[in-house]
């Protein structure tokens, strides 16, 4: 049986944990070996150091989602050497580096996807905050840059500042507070990673702002069930991990089987709920548009 | 077999090497790609970078008074940033960002020196805020045309052997930086004025005022010269990873203390020595190394290491109990 | 009558160290025990053993006739057996109440320490003492050492003990300060009290003691009332021999002033302080504790700044401003407190003596020629005996007085132009005090200028050519004939009284 | 004499700065000075001034606490797994206390009567319970918490949340027994001088023993209110926690090698660092920069400190 990795930004947090059921998942339809290994805490170092293990371990494929794409070029190309499968997940590396690239939704969607959000919270006029995770998390650098670009396309919305509250959710809230206070007239604040959105959603609730302002974000949807009912949260985005997961595990052995990916059209995976389309141009394998997360459709959702 | 115990007892250094050897035994016999001259080689350029931020902490430790740097890690990330900004967005000659890199790393070692050594601040203060100072910087400096702190990776090819080369399987950074560097360290310590000055120092500072030590001297030049390190270490993993990125010290800090602690340095100065923190990094480094192999998950790492802190404390201070005033 | 305190063959070893061999020790209720020996002898051993500091090896220890075995410190001070240790215990953040009070708190009903009452008994005890109390709210550390170790007696006296301990109590005290203590020791008496006395100043225990028991390496080499026996027989049990023959001195020619020092002030320290220093003399300071007259020497050593002041070596006006200029200088400074400024005490004597000279003692690039170091080592040891297994023997490992060995070791070895002792002999035994005495003065022949402060009289008198006497930060006596060198003199000037017989 | 020591202390200096800084901030934006803004900040302080108390008292002994944090993590697990799984949130937030006083009595027992240094003690803890953090909650992170397990971090008694009575209370009833009880004063004892402390017959393994225990307690009280402010508990709730409580502490005044300091210092000092980060969003200062003027600002006020206390010693 073929032996392949994952190896996540960091562990210990449900959207990689909901990644790791389904890849599990996916390992027991497909008769492979699953093996989810990463770092502590969102360290590229630490990420290194352990494809170098699996390496010398041996294993078939390696999929990685980096926490910074440029820093893991060399050992996958070390490990590309050694003849196993490379490819990224979740977020990309260099394109010369992988196979392919196991891509949620393209930022730029992601990025398009919050703003319109949060432009319809708003009612397309009015002030925004954004409460980011840490400053030099490259994905959520990326989404806000093109949230900025769509926001262009909204001239009667304007954002107020930018922070950073870390991954920690105590952190959030408290930021979340303080914006608040010197914000006091934004109608919308956004909370751009796991923490930070549930977060700034209880900063608004302990504030007493909830229907003055909402809270938004990219996040995992149980940790803002509480929230929708507390009325904080109306609408966020996300998509769903399970499947990028199973799809990830799908992909390395679909490719180690010696297949190519039929390009530019929709492709039946068996297990998931979409059907994801190969791009051949970027070798970019897109599990479909990033979700947006209602009271309606919340509680199908469990991770 | 007396003397054997009371050397185990009294001898950190030596307590650590046996410690490692009953490890090394221990994963060769469940992990057949451990003992693997290619494992063994491989993952020593794990131990490189971290490592001499350990040597680092070790020195500022032994100077006392509280001696500790915080921000050993926040060194490491604006070296990083000044060596990936200067050669990557700017295009300046590589060798000449890279010294730029080391510089700025002995002038933040410099910096903490200065504060704590003239100034009489207590390190800890110090270099806490300091840390908050280079991290701000880094970021500061990493701001694309975005207004987003983003990691510069556009080094010029050449630029890798530092960190990616390796000679019959021995990573560069090993045998060219990292062994001969821990040799100078060692020698310095253990060898010259410096040392004895350094010792006295962390001792007590009172008495060395009063026995013509140049307390201040040797309290600064041991924050530059961890300044200095960190920005080596800047350098080598910059290189080693081909990217350079400003948070690139995050938590390394602790982990830097942690192996000097283990390898036998004492937190209140005065007490500890090179060849210990370099059996404490060897043993993490295999430890981690084996730890992976043996598909323990990441997250049981520094649990072990945790009990290994611990429980090595414990028999320390069972076997001086036992042995150590036995003659 | 029954002792109420008597131990009984007593062992103790430290490692190879055979600290104490059947050690027999007795003492009657109302009696002052003296305890003498060489350093190293043991005293300080037996009593932390009797204060339960330490546990014995073997033996046993009966008090008012039943078997006591300490476990703890604390069950010593409840039987009621307390000590003033050689080496004083202080907290140093801790205020001056806090330091007479802890382990042994005031407190009201509510289980509150009263802080109403530990400050005004405080100042009573000190009072009782003749030390003006104005600094029970200051932090310990702030306190000279004479002070401190004032303060600790007067912490010892506050217990209602029914057995106390001075181990060297007057070893920093002048006459003043011990006369002082003399008499409360004889109030304690009165009451019952049973003292023992650990002194080196053999001269002062006809006054005082009642009996003397003397130790040698461990042992108890004889116990006699105290009328029925000689200085020079107790120094022959002490020593196993007589003292050497001292050297004669013979007086300089003031003629070459080579440091001088004008209208030194430094508030709160000192006030216009001006002497001059020649080429090969030796210059004593006397005064009682807390005159400044460390504080001086510490200035002129570069470790305080002044407020004003000149310092002039060898004609030229300098800027001491770190012990290392002091050092290029030529001057040397042997600290009084060897706990705080002078020892490393976690490191090896071979370390503590080499480490002012250690850039001497270099090959190339810094690095240390470890032969020649530990010849000048062991060249030390030999010569002040330190007793201990060798020169890598750690420096808290050994007693007091072989402390202060080492310590004096460490400055001779500097070879110096102006030597500065504070307390050089403090604590050291009658033999190695005449042996370091003879070491002065033969330097003094040899042309180095030499400063003694010393809070002993006879040793001043024995040694300065001069004497410069301080009280309260300021000078207030000048003594520069040797006739004039009296302690009547002495005495007058330290408690204050004008007397100044000057030169020109 | 007392006002000599009131002037010379560190506690004035931050209280200073801090004045300056709230001037400042006033003048600067007038959403600063209000109830609400300074609810906030005091909210933001209350886990690390609740658990700076214990760091005090162990800095002061002349030891050092790395396991904060992490101690806070467990309890904040405990806690929440106890309330999911149907606990009545009284005995859930005692439950969690607990396991925070058992764990400190963990690093008390190592420290106090095996003897072995605060810092590879705690630093093996620290690791050790991060370890059991992530396995004990996996990824799986626990939101939705009973609203009655959050009364810790929401409740009101007069209008005045609860972690802000448990930090003036805690930190009020502490500054008293540090100066009015003995074990108080054997606190200081032990960090002025062990051996002496020991030979005036206190038990100094006891009072180590209480300090670690308390200040684990201490921690457990600390995470029930961060779980009540947040609720959710995260495998790195906690994370880097203890250098925010010791730099509050060392920034208060209490001298890292033992002896002194008090805990209304360490009060002090979290409250500048809170306010500092909370003024500067106000004032929306570019958040990159943050951290080199809070950095800054620690530097300078330390300083003014030390310069002031010059010729002293
Ligand atoms: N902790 C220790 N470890 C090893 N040796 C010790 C220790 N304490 C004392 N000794 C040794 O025990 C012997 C007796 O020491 P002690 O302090 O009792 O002498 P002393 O009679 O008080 O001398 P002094 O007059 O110099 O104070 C000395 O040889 C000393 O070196
Ligand atoms: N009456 C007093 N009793 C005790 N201490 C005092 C008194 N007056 C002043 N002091 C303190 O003692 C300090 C001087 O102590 P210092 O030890 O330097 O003097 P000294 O003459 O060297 O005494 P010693 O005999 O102890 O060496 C003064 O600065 C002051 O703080
Ligand atoms: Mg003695
Ligand atoms: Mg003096």
């Amino acid at each position: 049986t073929y032996k392949i990795a994952f190896i996540p930004k960091l562990v210990g947090i449900p959207y990689f944990n909901a990644m790791e059921a389904g890849g599990k998942r996916a390992a027991k339809d497909l008769g492979v070996e699953f093996i989810y290994t990463g770092p502590t805490t969102d360290s590229v170092a630490k990420q290194i150091e352990i494809i170098d293990n699996l390496i010398t371990k041996g294993v078939d494929a390696i999929a990685v989602a980096p926490n910074d794409p440029a820093a893991i070029t060399p050992i996958m190309k070390k490990a590309k050497g050694k003849g196993i499968l490379t490819m990224t997940s979740d977020t990309d590396g260099a394109q010369n580096v992988r196979e392919v690239f196991v891509n949620q939704a393209r930022p730029r969607d992601i990025g398009y996807a919050v703003m319109d959000v949060v432009a319809e919270l708003m009612d397309y006029k009015g002030k925004f905050a954004i409460v980011s995770g840490g400053p030099t998390a490259w994905n959520l650098n990326t989404w806000i840059m093109y949230l900025q670009q769509r926001l262009a396309e909204y001239p009667d919305i304007e954002l107020v500042t930018i922070r950073y509250a870390g991954e920690d959710v105590q952190k959030a809230v408290d930021v979340g507070l303080s914006v608040i206070q010197a914000f006091p007239d934004i109608k919308v604040i956004v909370g751009m990673n796991s923490t930070s959105a549930p977060g700034v959603a209880e900063a608004v609730e302990l504030a007493g702002k909830v229907g003055q302002i909402w809270a938004t974000g990219i996040t995992v949807p149980s940790m803002m069930k509480e929230h929708m009912k507390k009325g904080s949260v109306k609408k966020f985005v996300l998509w769903d991990p399970e499947n990028l997961g199973y799809l990830t595990v799908w992909a390395a052995k679909y490719l180690l089987d010696g297949n190519e990916f039929p390009a530019n059209k929709p492709i039946d995976v068996p297990g998931i709920s979409t059907k994801p389309i190969y791009y051949p141009g970027t070798k970019e394998l897109v599990l479909g548009p990033p979700l947006v997360f209602t009271p309606e459709n919340i509680d199908k959702y469990n991770f | 077999m007396k003397k054997f115990l009371n050397l185990m007892a009294t001898n950190r250094s030596f307590f650590l090497f046996i410690f490692l050897i009953a490890m090394f035994l221990v994963f060769s016999f469940v992990i057949p790609e451990f003992s693997t001259i290619y494992n063994i080689l491989n993952m020593t350029k794990y131990g490189v970078e971290i490592g001499l931020l350990a040597f680092a902490e070790t020195l500022i430790i032994i100077s006392g008074g509280g001696g500790i740097d915080l921000s050993i890690g926040s060194i490491l990330s604006l070296s990083a940033m000044v060596i990936g900004v200067l050669a990557g967005r700017l295009g300046m000659n590589i060798v000449l960002a890279s010294i730029l890199g080391l510089i700025a790393g002995g002038l933040c070692g410099a910096v903490n020196g200065f504060f704590v050594s003239f100034l009489r601040m207590p390190p800890l203060i110090v270099t806490l805020s300091t840390m908050y100072v280079y991290d701000s910087l880094a970021l500061l400096i990493a701001v694309d045309k975005w207004g987003n702190p983003m990691p510069v990776s556009n080094f010029p090819y050449g630029y890798f052997f530092i960190g990616q080369q390796t000679y019959f399987n021995i990573p560069f950074q090993v045998i060219a930086i990292f062994i001969p560097l821990a040799l100078i360290l060692h020698f310095l310590l253990s060898k010259t004025t410096f040392g004895r000055y350094l010792f006295a120092t962390g001792n007590s500072e009172v008495v060395a005022r009063f026995s013509n030590v140049p307390v201040k001297k040797i309290k600064f030049s041991v924050y530059v010269i961890g300044g200095f390190l960190a920005g080596l270490a800047a350098l080598i993993m910059t290189s080693r990873i081909a990217s350079a990125r400003p948070d690139l010290g995050a938590g390394l800090n602790l982990q830097a203390i942690t192996i000097a602690v283990l390898g036998g340095t004492n937190i209140m100065g005065g007490e500890g020595s090179i060849l210990g923190t370099l059996m404490a990094i060897v043993v993490i480094t295999a430890l981690y190394n084996g730890l992976q192999l043996a598909g323990i998950s990441s997250i049981w790492q520094v649990g072990t290491l945790g009990i290994i802190l611990i429980g090595s404390a414990i028999a320390n201070i069972i076997l001086s109990r036992k042995y150590s005033s036995v003659e | 009558m029954e002792p109420i305190l008597k131990a009984k063959k007593i062992v103790k070893n430290f490692g190879g160290v055979k600290a104490l061999r059947e050690v027999d020790f007795d003492l009657f209720a109302g009696e002052v025990h003296a305890l003498v020996g060489e350093n190293g002898a043991g005293k300080s051993t037996l009593i932390k053993i009797l204060t339960g500091v330490l546990e014995p090896d073997s033996g046993e220890i009966e008090y008012f006739g039943k078997k006591l075995v300490l476990k703890s410190p604390r069950e010593a001070h409840e039987a009621g057996i307390v000590a003033v240790y050689q080496e004083p215990l202080v907290y140093k953040h801790l205020s001056v109440v806090e330091n007479i009070f802890l382990g042994n708190e005031i407190k009201k009903k509510n289980g509150n320490v009263d802080w109403q009452r530990e400050r005004s008994i405080t100042r009573e005890l000190l009072k009782s003492l003749d030390i003006d109390p104005y600094f029970i709210d200051e932090p310990m550390g702030s306190l000279s050492t004479g002070l401190q170790q004032l303060t600790l007696i007067a912490k010892a006296l506050n217990y209602n003990a029914k057995v106390i301990i001075f181990d060297e109590p007057t070893a920093i005290l002048t006459e003043h300060e011990a006369q002082r203590l003399f008499s409360i020791i004889e109030r304690l008496k009165e009451k019952g009290v049973g003292i023992i006395y650990i002194s080196h100043r053999l001269e002062e225990l006809p006054q005082i003691a009642d009996r003397i028991t003397i130790m040698r390496d461990g042992q108890v080499m004889g116990n006699f009332d105290m009328n029925q026996v000689t200085r020079e027989k107790i120094i022959e049990l002490m020593a196993g021999h007589t003292l050497i023959e001292e050297l004669k001195r013979t007086p300089p020619e003031y003629t070459d002033v080579v440091l001088e020092v004008r209208n030194l002030s430094k508030k709160g320290m000192y006030q216009d302080i001006d002497f001059k220093l020649y080429r090969g003399e030796i210059l004593g300071f006397s005064g009682l504790v807390g005159a400044g007259r460390s504080e001086v020497m510490q200035t002129i050593f570069g470790l305080i700044k002044p407020d004003s002041g000149e310092i002039i070596i060898n004609g030229k006006k300098v800027n001491v401003k770190d012990p290392s200029i002091a050092m290029k200088l030529g001057i040397a400074y042997i600290p009084e407190d060897r706990g705080s400024q002078g020892l490393f005490k976690a490191l090896t004597i071979n370390f503590n003596v080499t480490i002012p000279i250690i850039e001497q003692l270099t090959k190339f690039l810094g690095i240390v020629d470890n032969s020649r170091e530990k010849e000048i080592a062991t060249r030390y040891l030999k010569w002040l005996q330190i007793k201990a297994p060798s020169i890598y023997t750690l420096v808290n490992n050994l007693s007091g007085g072989n402390q202060q060995k080492v310590l004096i070791a460490k400055w001779l070895a500097t070879s110096p132009k102006i030597l500065i002792l504070d307390e050089p002999t403090r604590g050291v035994d009658v033999a190695v005090k005449s042996q370091i005495h003879n070491e002065i003065l033969r330097l003094a022949d040899s042309g180095i200028s030499i400063i003694v402060v010393s809070s002993e009289l006879p040793e001043i008198i024995k040694l300065s050519d001069r004497v410069i006497v301080m009280h309260e930060g300021r000078i207030t006596g000048r003594f520069d004939k040797k006739e004039s060198i009296t302690p009547t003199n002495l005495l007058n000037a330290a408690t204050g009284a004008r007397m100044v017989y000057s030169r020109d | 004499m007392g006002l000599k020591r009131v002037i010379k202390s560190r506690e004035l200096t931050v209280s200073l700065v801090m004045i300056g800084l709230v001037i400042f901030f006033s003048l600067s934006s007038k959403r600063f000075f209000t109830a609400n803004n300074i609810r906030n900040i005091l909210l933001q302080v209350s886990s690390i001034g609740v658990a700076s108390i214990g760091m005090t008292m162990i800095i002061i002994t002349g030891g050092i606490d790395v396991s904060a944090g992490s101690i806070l993590g467990i309890v904040a697990v405990v806690l929440g797994k106890a309330a999911v799984g149907g606990f009545p949130a009284w005995l859930a937030i005692i439950l969690g206390i607990l396991v925070g006083l058992a764990l400190g009595s963990v690093n008390a027992s190592f420290v106090a009567l095996l003897g072995i240094p605060p810092i590879i003690v705690t630093l093996g803890m620290m690791s050790l319970l991060r370890s059991l953090t992530y396995t004990f909650l996996g990824g799986r992170w626990i939101a939705s918490l009973p609203e009655s397990i959050r009364w810790m971090g929401l409740g009101k008694i007069l209008n005045i949340p609860i972690p802000i009575w448990l930090t003036i209370i805690l930190i009020a009833y502490f500054s008293y027994f540090m100066k009015y009880k003995s074990l108080g004063r054997y606190v200081y004892a032990v960090g002025n001088n062990i051996e002496a402390t020991r030979i005036a017959g206190v038990n100094t393994k006891r009072v180590l023993f209480f300090v670690y225990a308390l200040a684990g307690l201490l921690y457990g009280v600390a995470g029930a209110i961060v779980v009540g402010r947040t609720g959710i508990v995260q495998t790195n709730t906690g994370n880097n926690f203890e250098l925010q409580v010791i730099a509050a502490t060392v920034l208060g005044g209490t001298s890292i090698l033992g002896g002194k300091g008090t805990v209304f210092g360490s009060l002090l000092g979290s409250l500048l660092i809170a306010l500092l980060s909370n003024g500067l969003i106000l004032l929306n200062v570019p958040a990159l920069t943050e951290g080199l003027i809070i950095g800054i600002l620690i530097l300078g006020s330390v300083a003014i400190d030390v310069i002031k206390n010059r010729g002293e010693e």
